[in-house]
């Protein structure tokens, strides 16, 4: 198990280096000047060139890449433009705020996914199944910033019944468990979980039509197991692939999660890289991206690790 | 304790380590709270214009052998907010840390931020405790109105905490009204009455100010309907009638700020024409578009608002006549059915760019009408500023014929002679379309040199009479800075200013 | 250019006694993982292991053998899909590969027909088109190999009028692998690789194709070669037999001797595993324990003596050579061998003198 | 090998029963019958090989003895006794202790049949807590004896193994261990050995005919290979066409097949052509469609004694000698083979 | 064998053009029997027909404001489906919308069709190191999440329609590729391909004819499950500012537009999202039907 680990990490290592280059050079291709964010609207172009040779600017791009990429390695993403700051405090407390809303709406989408997809599948061509598959197509279907507004016009501003942005009262930006900020996650976890519950309940659909149409089952029915013996099977045998997909989910809603959080205003790495878009402040996003997709590259990494520890037919090597 | 959150429009909690970044605006928020000017803007007044009053300063002067030279005298018994005392030492030691990038404590980021608004700033020197120096780089009667964008942070506390300006922002020490509580990055500053404040007048009307970044009009908006802020800036136009319904105040009041069209005047653009550009201004449904601003706004019949002391007497009366618009648009020869047709760049929206897209499709409508054809190149603000401080000549603004940033005019400088002086063309001002009218200049270079402010008001209203009947620009509307208020707030007062109190602010 | 007659002997280059196909030290070996020193992977599936055999002009070889023996994998390296590690393959004289018969031309003369019917067709072409597809792209007109593919159907048995325009899915398996035989003839190849080609076909349906492959054979002079795991088929189809173990040759000759009295004991196991066709005289004993083994990691010495009856401690360090026991026949153990140490073996001739 | 059983039904109370047992898929686009009309009987300690073509529904006459075929699109018509019990009339409960308790089955495919993603050890186990209502320990110590007993090797640690991790010979008797867990007293064998090499077959072959000796199983044994079929039965029932065609003891069946089918069977084997390069005797055509039989005698259109009167209806079973019957009318009284008329013309 | 290039080139495009009829005809013939597949597929087409003949249908300009009547409720006479926050009229501009929103959601996926078909059978046929290349530098973009990266590419090269374009068909194209390449792999092993090298035939024929008539299917059906995720991310990108730029009439930019108006005219708000929910569920459906029409072996 450990040496597939490594090996795994081996192979992700090639990946992972190439997320950084793109990751630099998607700021490296934007037109016009990484510096305008910096500056009072009105600075003149002398102070500008100024501030380019301060923030090393004006060097050639491998030498940049090179220096960027030492540093990334140390951990340091840089200052933010817009704010001075360090961008790793900034993406990581706001990774933070998101990875808790992606992981309640996965868990969401996963609970009402598996339902659906279970019911869909068992009962086959029966009208649960259209049902439950209908539910499921709807789930990958809308558009989920658009629910947000649907769900906000319903909830929020017709009856009041949630708060319609924000992660907690008072504007507060940090999520906590308590029963305050839990009103404020509903909505967007909700808005959020439609995704993945439609992409779980389609594959497990098909992950359990396929099971049952294989002669294991026939062989477990002919050996007198009880229909939930049957199911317990089943489930055994979807759970490894099911599992995968909602870690696969949890990496999409994570990196996927600035419509969202646009919508609802959640502090998050979606708002964050809204802001550093539109304010061109470029070491954050970045660092934004970076942050996001190496997580995801993790997390590809431990559901492929945790599938192949779940399923014994995959060989370890 | 009473406490107010206050909704801003802002993206993050300005810089707190004392000249604030993100625009002139983020002042109110985190600079005239935190810290004090030498010359202040008179803010607490809601029935006429401000002025200058004193700051920290309690007196300044021309040299009358030198009008170069500016004598400021300094407030006695003033004390930052970590105790230490307020003098000219410490004037002299923020003045390095913005001009003198050689000084130990200088901060390239606030100097990034109020550098250009200082341009005149030649040299300074301590006179003794209470008196400080400064020389301009020529004769120029409206310095003063620089020093209001200068902010004292304390030596000391920078001496404290290291000589780290980092530090220094998560605890702030100055001399102003409040005193940073608490600071978390894109969240919330709280600030907290500084009952030691030497301006008794201006003391807090509340103990704590919880600041809350809400960039988005809707966000904000939401969040004052749901209670979780007590007031806000600008809310969504659209949402005011529901806002009103649900017992919140608009405040709104006049502020020095424009929206407008400034047109390039350069050989090639249809603008060099007079009555083309009069014909713009003539197109447009001043009304109408108040409609779609919900009433969040005034008309603007020129760079100032008629009640400015700097309105003057133009001949050139701006009003909707989509007739006389026509007529004028003929003459030229021009028609809707052969219409001119030229690009203005825009913004997507930004502070101060108001319902930047709606209003600029609406103007489109308006101009198609009388004959002009306007296509939109649109871009990001920031890009946008970039296209303005590079002047219509550069090659980036090739094929455009107008651009559509939003200012404020709070100032002579700022609000006239930057954009209507031929000498404050790219890159010295930004006079971006090249407007040169002799006359104008002439009166303005007087100006400068007249320190009589009623001379200076009277100068000022001749320079604009005469740039109302040029119309360089399209006026459209000024902003009315409105601010809506949950009934807990009893206590605003809303200048006619850009800027708020924050002190004026409270619940009883 | 095709040749424009149908017979492959007016191709012959080297005379009837030349054999049309010899084989020498071919080896294959899948997957595992090199070390980066070099040298031999590890963990590889040792499919084809040193396999040398001949196919004289006229006959039909048959290969036997039980699952993963290698059957396919040789067949497939005969066939040059997949490229040996190690081996010569030297058809009627030539090496192929060589200047005198690169592979183009080679594959002119020898095709394949392979087991599973429904796989080996395009689903997405018609029986025509799968059958003029090899003729086109040696450059027959369109017309003329459309021609020559509906002459094909006729000779494997099936209407031109009511196939030729049929897809894959619309044919019984029976009809499937005549196409396949269609096919492979339709570049009027000289040596056949069937690899079994039966073996999926129901009983009734099976011994019409094996009829037709005799006619075709004799018609067309050809040459087969026969793989199947079904010995009654092969001592049916073929003249001599080779016998596959674990990627190597155990014993290859003439048919009726090696299917009589086999040499080898494996051999001599995979005849008596046969069911038996007499109810009165049924196997009361199995003549081999076990699974034969991984061939990613395969028995040392004789790989077939962890299964042996007869196996000896030689057995498991001396890999037996395959040498001839008589003309035409040769047996892989160390039984047959004489002197070989094993205390079957007959002792060395030359030590008896 | 002796085999005792003279009639084509064994004396006493048979243990297997069917009546006219047709099944029909009514899934597709049109209706298939698979099953049309199979009347089978079976004593305990009796060994019938069912024998036929793919298709001729061998495999689904084995699925509903067991009430496994999918409810919802097969039909299942006639009547199914197994030891004394009428399987369709079983409830969910009983059902569920019929299948395993009283009838186990055996696969064609052991690698598919066991769930890839648990161990053999505890899918046998699992079967016998089932039944026996039994501790897991007990439950996996029937299984170590059952392996033991398959002579599995080093049978301790295999129970630990997953499907994947073993041979297809030590699968199959994996699954037989599976099948004989609770102590079936009929055992259903569907191809057990297709999909296995000769060498290894045989020793599949001998095991079972062991065992069903050991503990007295009555076995339907489906195959399609002739040899393997006189290898292991006591009678033989050929199908075609979802019918049995022939039936009887073992031996006279292989000898005189009375069926033409049957004997077309026997006679295009290759192993029956005596001389190499010989043409084989074959059987013309193929398999009928099962969504449009001929009326009468299915096989009639490949039949080269084939009449009118073979469509005039199905046949009934007559007996071609005292331990054998078939469904030919050549074997009416009175009725002769054309190929015999000819030859006497 | 000067005569062989010769007819060899032309032989290919024969036999493909004969592939028609047996196998796309069942399918069209299954789809065809799949109410919800063709109740799907009409929805696309009047969509598409609306769109494309949207200056002939059309009640009103979409571009022609009026601050009077601003916001104005579904149902008010003149106004069918009310009008937006610049007195608009909805019904037109969502007619018109539907031609930026299909061409930003269809051409990303046409593209990334294409060139993923390439890149991905090229991978997959050749094998080796070229698709080592192909295939770790598909894995990098594949390594980000599809909507971060869309996101990002259209972030950084900015704002506008053809941006949005090129990001979404970065986004899709590794998509694509890989599914290209394992069928392509699977496909290559397939006896009949190994049959037709055997014949001799160069891998170029060998593409064409045998390879892509059986890639082709699946890569297709799988794009066209990506053009439901295609327009809602085209319209997420218009909906953020990163698309199309006012005063187009786009779906996503009016939802956006128009976000301001939930509290007033709830029902105008939410109908641009309506249009892209209708779409882009149409188009998943048609995608499924498609696929299960595919899958059934006849
Ligand atoms: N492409 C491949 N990659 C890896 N291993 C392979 C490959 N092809 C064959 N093998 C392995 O090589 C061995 C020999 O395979 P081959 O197909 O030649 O056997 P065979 O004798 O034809 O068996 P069968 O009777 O089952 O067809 C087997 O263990 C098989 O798993
Ligand atoms: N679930 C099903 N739905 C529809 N038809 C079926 C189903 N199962 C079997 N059939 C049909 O029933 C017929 C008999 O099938 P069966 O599996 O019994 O054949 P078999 O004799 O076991 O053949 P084989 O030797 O190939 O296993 C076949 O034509 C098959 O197509
Ligand atoms: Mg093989
Ligand atoms: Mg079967």
């Amino acid at each position: 198990m450990l040496a597939f680990t490594l090996n795994r990490l081996i192979y992700v290592t090639p990946v992972a280096i190439g997320v950084t280059v793109v990751c630099f050079l998607l700021v490296h291709i934007t037109p016009g000047d990484p510096l305008t964010a910096i500056l009072p609207a009105d600075a003149t172009l002398e102070l500008q060139e100024q501030m380019k040779a301060a923030y090393g600017f004006d060097k050639p791009l491998p030498v940049q890449y090179a220096l960027w990429f030492w540093k990334v390695l140390h951990g340091d993403l840089g200052n933010s433009i817009a704010t001075g700051r360090p961008v790793a405090t900034e993406v990581l407390r706001a990774v933070k705020n998101t990875l808790i809303l992606a992981t309640v709406a996965t868990m969401i989408g996963f609970t009402f996914g598996t339902l659906f997809g279970f019911v869909a599948g068992y009962f086959r061509d029966s009208w649960l199944d259209k049902l439950a598959s209908f539910i499921s197509v709807l789930g990958v279907s809308v558009p989920h910033y658009w629910l947000g507004m649907v769900l906000v016009i319903v909830f929020a501003a017709q009856l009041g019944w949630l708060p319609p942005t924000g992660a907690g009262p008072d504007g507060s930006g940090d999520w906590r468990p308590d029963a305050a900020h839990l009103r404020y996650i509903i909505l967007p976890a909700v808005t959020m979980s439609v995704i993945p519950m439609g992409v779980i309940a389609r594959t497990v659909r098909a992950l359990v039509g396929d099971i049952l149409s294989q002669d294991f089952v026939e062989a477990l029915r002919a050996k007198g197991m009880s229909e939930f013996g049957v199911f317990r099977h089943v489930v055994t045998n979807a759970a490894p692939t099911a599992l995968a997909v909602m870690g696969l989910q949890l990496g999409y809603l994570l990196g996927g999660s600035i419509l969202i959080e646009t919508v609802f205003s959640w502090p998050g790495s979606g708002f964050l890289l809204n802001a550093a878009i539109f304010q061109r402040d470029l070491p954050l996003l970045q660092g934004t991206i970076l942050i996001l997709a190496m997580f995801f590259v993790m997390l590809n990494l431990a559901v492929d690790v945790l599938q192949t520890a779940l399923d014994p037919r995959i060989k370890r090597g | 304790e009473s406490v107010v959150r206050y909704g801003i429009s802002l993206a993050d909690i300005p810089l707190t380590s004392g000249q604030p970044d993100r625009g002139a605006g983020a002042y109110q928020f985190t600079g005239y709270t935190l810290y004090d000017p030498l010359v202040a803007w008179e803010m607490d007044v809601a029935d006429r214009p401000g002025k200058l009053v004193p700051g920290l300063a309690t007196k300044w002067e021309v040299d009358p052998a030198d009008k170069k030279k500016w004598i400021f005298t300094l407030r006695d018994g003033v004390k930052f907010h970590d105790g230490s005392a307020f003098d000219a030492d410490a004037v002299v030691w923020n003045l390095a840390k913005v001009l003198d990038d050689k000084a130990p404590q200088f901060d390239k980021r606030q100097s990034a931020q109020v550098k250009p608004r200082l341009p005149s700033v030649a040299s300074w020197r301590k006179i003794d405790d209470k008196t400080v120096e400064i020389t301009t780089k020529e004769v120029d009667s409206f310095f003063p109105y620089q020093m209001l964008w200068f902010l004292v942070s304390s030596p000391a506390q920078y001496e404290t905490l290291g000589r780290d300006w980092d530090k220094f922002a998560a605890s702030p020490s100055g001399t102003g009204p409040f005193k940073l509580d608490k600071l978390v990055p894109r969240e919330r500053a709280e600030l907290i009455k500084n009952a030691d404040y030497w301006n008794k007048s201006r003391l807090p009307k509340t103990d704590r100010m919880v600041l809350i970044p809400m960039p988005e009009a809707l966000s904000r908006t939401n969040a004052l309907l749901a209670g979780q802020v007590d007031l806000i800036e600008t809310p969504a136009p659209d949402v005011v009638p529901r806002l009103k319904q649900a017992g919140m105040t608009i405040v709104t009041n006049v502020t020095p700020h424009v929206w407008n069209y400034h047109l390039s005047m350069l050989p090639g653009s249809p603008w060099t024409d007079v009555r083309l550009r009069r014909a713009l201004n003539l197109a447009v449904d001043r009304d109408a578009m108040l409609e779609l601003l919900n009433g969040l706004g005034k008309p603007a019949i020129g760079q100032v608002d008629p009640s400015s002391p700097w309105f003057g007497t133009p001949s050139f009366k701006i009003k909707h006549d989509v007739a006389e618009a026509k007529r004028l648009v003929k003459e030229a020869g021009y028609s809707p059915e052969k219409p001119l047709k030229t690009t203005f760049v825009i913004a997507q929206g930004g502070t101060g760019q108001m319902l930047s897209l709606p209003m600029n499709e609406f103007l489109q409508e308006s101009f198609k009408e009388i004959g002009i054809q306007v296509d939109f190149k649109v871009v990001e603000l920031e890009a946008l500023y970039t296209y303005w401080r590079k002047g219509a000549k550069d090659e980036m603004s090739a094929g455009l014929t107008a651009n559509n940033i939003a200012y404020v005019t709070s100032d002579p400088l700022y609000a006239i002679i930057r954009f209507f002086h031929s000498g404050q063309v790219a890159p010295t001002g930004v006079n971006w379309g090249y407007y040169k009218n002799e006359k104008v200049d002439a009166i303005l270079d007087e100006a400068k040199q007249t320190f009589d402010p009623k001379k200076q008001d009277e100068l000022m209203a001749a320079a604009h009479g005469l740039i109302v009947d040029d119309a360089p620009l399209v006026w459209v509307v000024h902003d009315t800075n409105p601010h809506a208020l949950s009934p807990k707030v009893k206590k605003f007062v809303q200048a006619q200013h850009w800027f708020q109190d924050l002190t004026t602010i409270g619940m009883e | 250019m095709l040749d424009p007659t149908f017979d492959p002997a007016a191709r012959d280059r080297g005379g009837p006694a030349q054999p049309l196909l010899s084989v020498t030290g071919l080896v294959k070996h899948f997957g595992g993982k090199r070390s980066w020193r070099g040298g031999e992977a590890k963990g590889a599936v040792r499919a084809v292991d040193g396999v040398d055999f001949a196919i004289a002009k006229g006959e039909t070889l048959g290969v036997v053998g039980e699952s993963g023996c290698g059957k396919s994998t040789t067949a497939r390296l005969v066939m040059q899909i997949i490229k040996p590690d190690a081996g010569e393959i030297v058809f009627d004289g030539e090496a192929v590969g060589s200047r005198a018969l690169d592979l183009e031309a080679y594959r002119r003369e020898v095709q394949m027909v392979f087991q599973d019917s429904y796989a080996s067709l395009n689903p997405r072409l018609t029986v025509e088109d799968t059958i003029a597809f090899g003729p086109r792209v040696h450059g027959v007109p369109r017309r003329e190999a459309t021609g020559r593919a509906h002459d094909l159907l006729a000779k494997v048995g099936l209407e031109p009028g009511r196939f030729a325009g049929r897809y894959p899915h619309e044919l019984s398996g029976g009809q499937r692998q005549r196409i396949n035989i269609a096919r492979a003839l339709a570049l009027q190849p000289r040596l056949v690789i069937l690899d079994e080609a039966v073996s999926a076909l129901d009983k009734s349906v099976e011994a019409q194709v094996l009829n037709l492959l005799l006619d075709l054979k004799a018609e067309l002079g050809l040459t087969y070669m026969f793989i199947s795991h079904d010995l009654n088929v092969v001592r049916f189809m073929a003249d001599r037999v080779m016998v596959m173990y674990l990627g190597k040759v155990a014993e290859v000759g003439p048919s009726d001797v090696i299917l009589q009295q086999p040499s080898h004991p494996y051999t001599g196991a995979l005849l008596a595993s046969m069911p038996s066709t007499d109810p009165d005289n049924r196997t009361l004993e199995a003549p081999l324990f076990g699974d034969p083994p991984n061939p990613i990691d395969p028995p040392s010495g004789c790989r077939f003596h962890t299964r042996c009856r007869h196996t000896s401690a030689i057995c498991a360090n001396v890999p037996p050579p395959l040498a001839a026991v008589r003309p035409s026949h040769e047996v892989a153990c160390l039984m047959a061998q004489p002197g070989s140490g094993h205390p079957l073996a007959a002792p060395l001739r030359e030590n008896a003198a | 090998m002796s085999s005792p059983s003279s009639s084509p039904v064994p004396t006493g109370q048979p243990l297997v029963e069917t009546k006219d047992l047709t099944v029909d898929f009514t899934g597709g686009a049109r209706p298939v019958r698979a099953v049309a009309g199979v009347d089978l009987t079976l004593g305990a300690g009796e060994l019938v090989a069912l024998l036929g073509e793919s298709g001729s529904g061998k495999s689904v006459t084995l699925r509903a003895l067991m009430r496994l075929l999918p409810e919802r699109r097969a039909t299942t018509g006639g009547s199914i006794r197994v030891d004394g019990r009428d399987v369709a009339a079983l409830g969910r409960k009983e059902l569920a202790r019929f299948r395993g308790g009283t009838v186990a089955m055996i696969f064609q495919e052991p690698g598919l049949a066991f769930d890839p993603v648990y161990r053999v050890g505890d899918q046998i186990a699992e079967a016998v807590m089932r039944h026996e209502g039994v501790s897991r320990r007990s439950g996996r110590a029937r299984a170590l004896e059952l392996f033991e007993r398959v002579r599995i090797p080093s049978a301790a640690t295999r129970l630990d193994n997953y499907p994947h991790e073993m041979s297809g010979g030590m699968r199959q008797r994996a699954m037989i261990a599976l099948a004989l867990a609770c102590r079936p007293k009929v055992l259903l064998a569907d191809e057990p050995t297709t999909a296995l090499d000769a060498t290894v077959q045989i020793q599949i072959l001998l095991l079972l005919r062991e065992l069903q000796r050991e503990f007295g199983l009555a076995v339907i044994f489906v195959t399609h290979d002739i040899g393997v079929a006189t290898e292991v039965a006591d009678r033989i029932a050929v199908m075609y066409a979802g019918r049995i065609v022939e039936r009887g003891d073992c031996r006279d069946v292989i000898r005189a097949p009375a069926h033409p089918y049957t004997r077309g069977l026997l006679f295009s084997r290759a192993d029956h052509a005596f001389t190499k390069g010989t043409r084989l005797r074959t059987i013309p055509g193929s398999p009928p469609d099962l969504t449009a039989l001929p009326p009468g005698c299915a096989f009639a259109p490949r039949c080269a004694e084939a009449m009118p009167a073979c469509s005039a209806g199905v046949p009934e079973e007559i007996a071609a000698s005292e331990t054998h019957v078939a469904r030919c009318i050549l074997l009416r009284p009175g009725v002769q083979s054309r190929t015999d008329a000819t030859a006497a013309a | 064998m000067m005569a062989v290039t010769t007819v060899d080139s032309v032989a290919p495009p024969v036999l493909a053009e004969r592939l028609g009829r047996g196998y796309w005809a069942g399918v069209l013939r299954r789809l065809s029997r799949d109410p919800v597949a063709m109740t799907a597929a009409a929805i696309i087409l009047l969509i598409v027909l609306a769109a494309i003949f949207a200056p002939y249908i059309a009640p009103a300009d979409p571009y022609k404001s009026s601050m009077i009547r601003r916001l104005r409720p579904i149902g008010t006479p003149g106004f069918l489906l009310g009008s937006d926050e610049l007195g608009r009229d909805m019904l037109s501009r969502l007619i018109y919308g539907g031609r930026l929103s299909l061409v930003m959601g269809v051409l990303p996926v046409i593209c990334a069709f294409v060139v993923g078909s390439f890149l991905g059978v090229t991978a997959g046929y050749a094998g080796g190191w070229l698709n080592t290349i192909i295939m770790r530098t598909v894995d990098v973009f594949y390594a980000f999440p599809s909507v971060l990266l869309a996101i990002a590419l259209s972030g950084t090269l900015g704002a506008g329609i053809t941006n949005a374009i090129v990001a979404l068909t970065i986004v899709f194209v590794p998509q694509v590729t890989r599914v290209a390449e394992s069928v392509t792999t699977q496909i290559r092993n397939r006896d009949y391909v190994e049959a037709a090298r055997v014949s001799g035939a160069r891998a170029a024929t060998i593409v064409r004819v045998h390879v892509l008539g059986n890639v082709l299917g699946p890569i297709f059906v799988y794009s066209t499950s990506l053009i439901s995720v295609s327009m809602i991310l085209a319209s997420g990108l218009s909906f953020l500012g990163l698309g199309s730029k006012p005063p187009e009439p786009e779906w996503g930019l009016m939802l956006n537009t128009l976000r301001t108006a939930i509290y007033s005219q709830p029902l105008v708000a939410a109908l641009p999202g309506v249009m892209i929910f209708i779409t882009s569920i149409s188009f998943n459906l048609l995608s499924d039907g498609l696929r299960s029409a595919m899958e059934v072996k006849a």
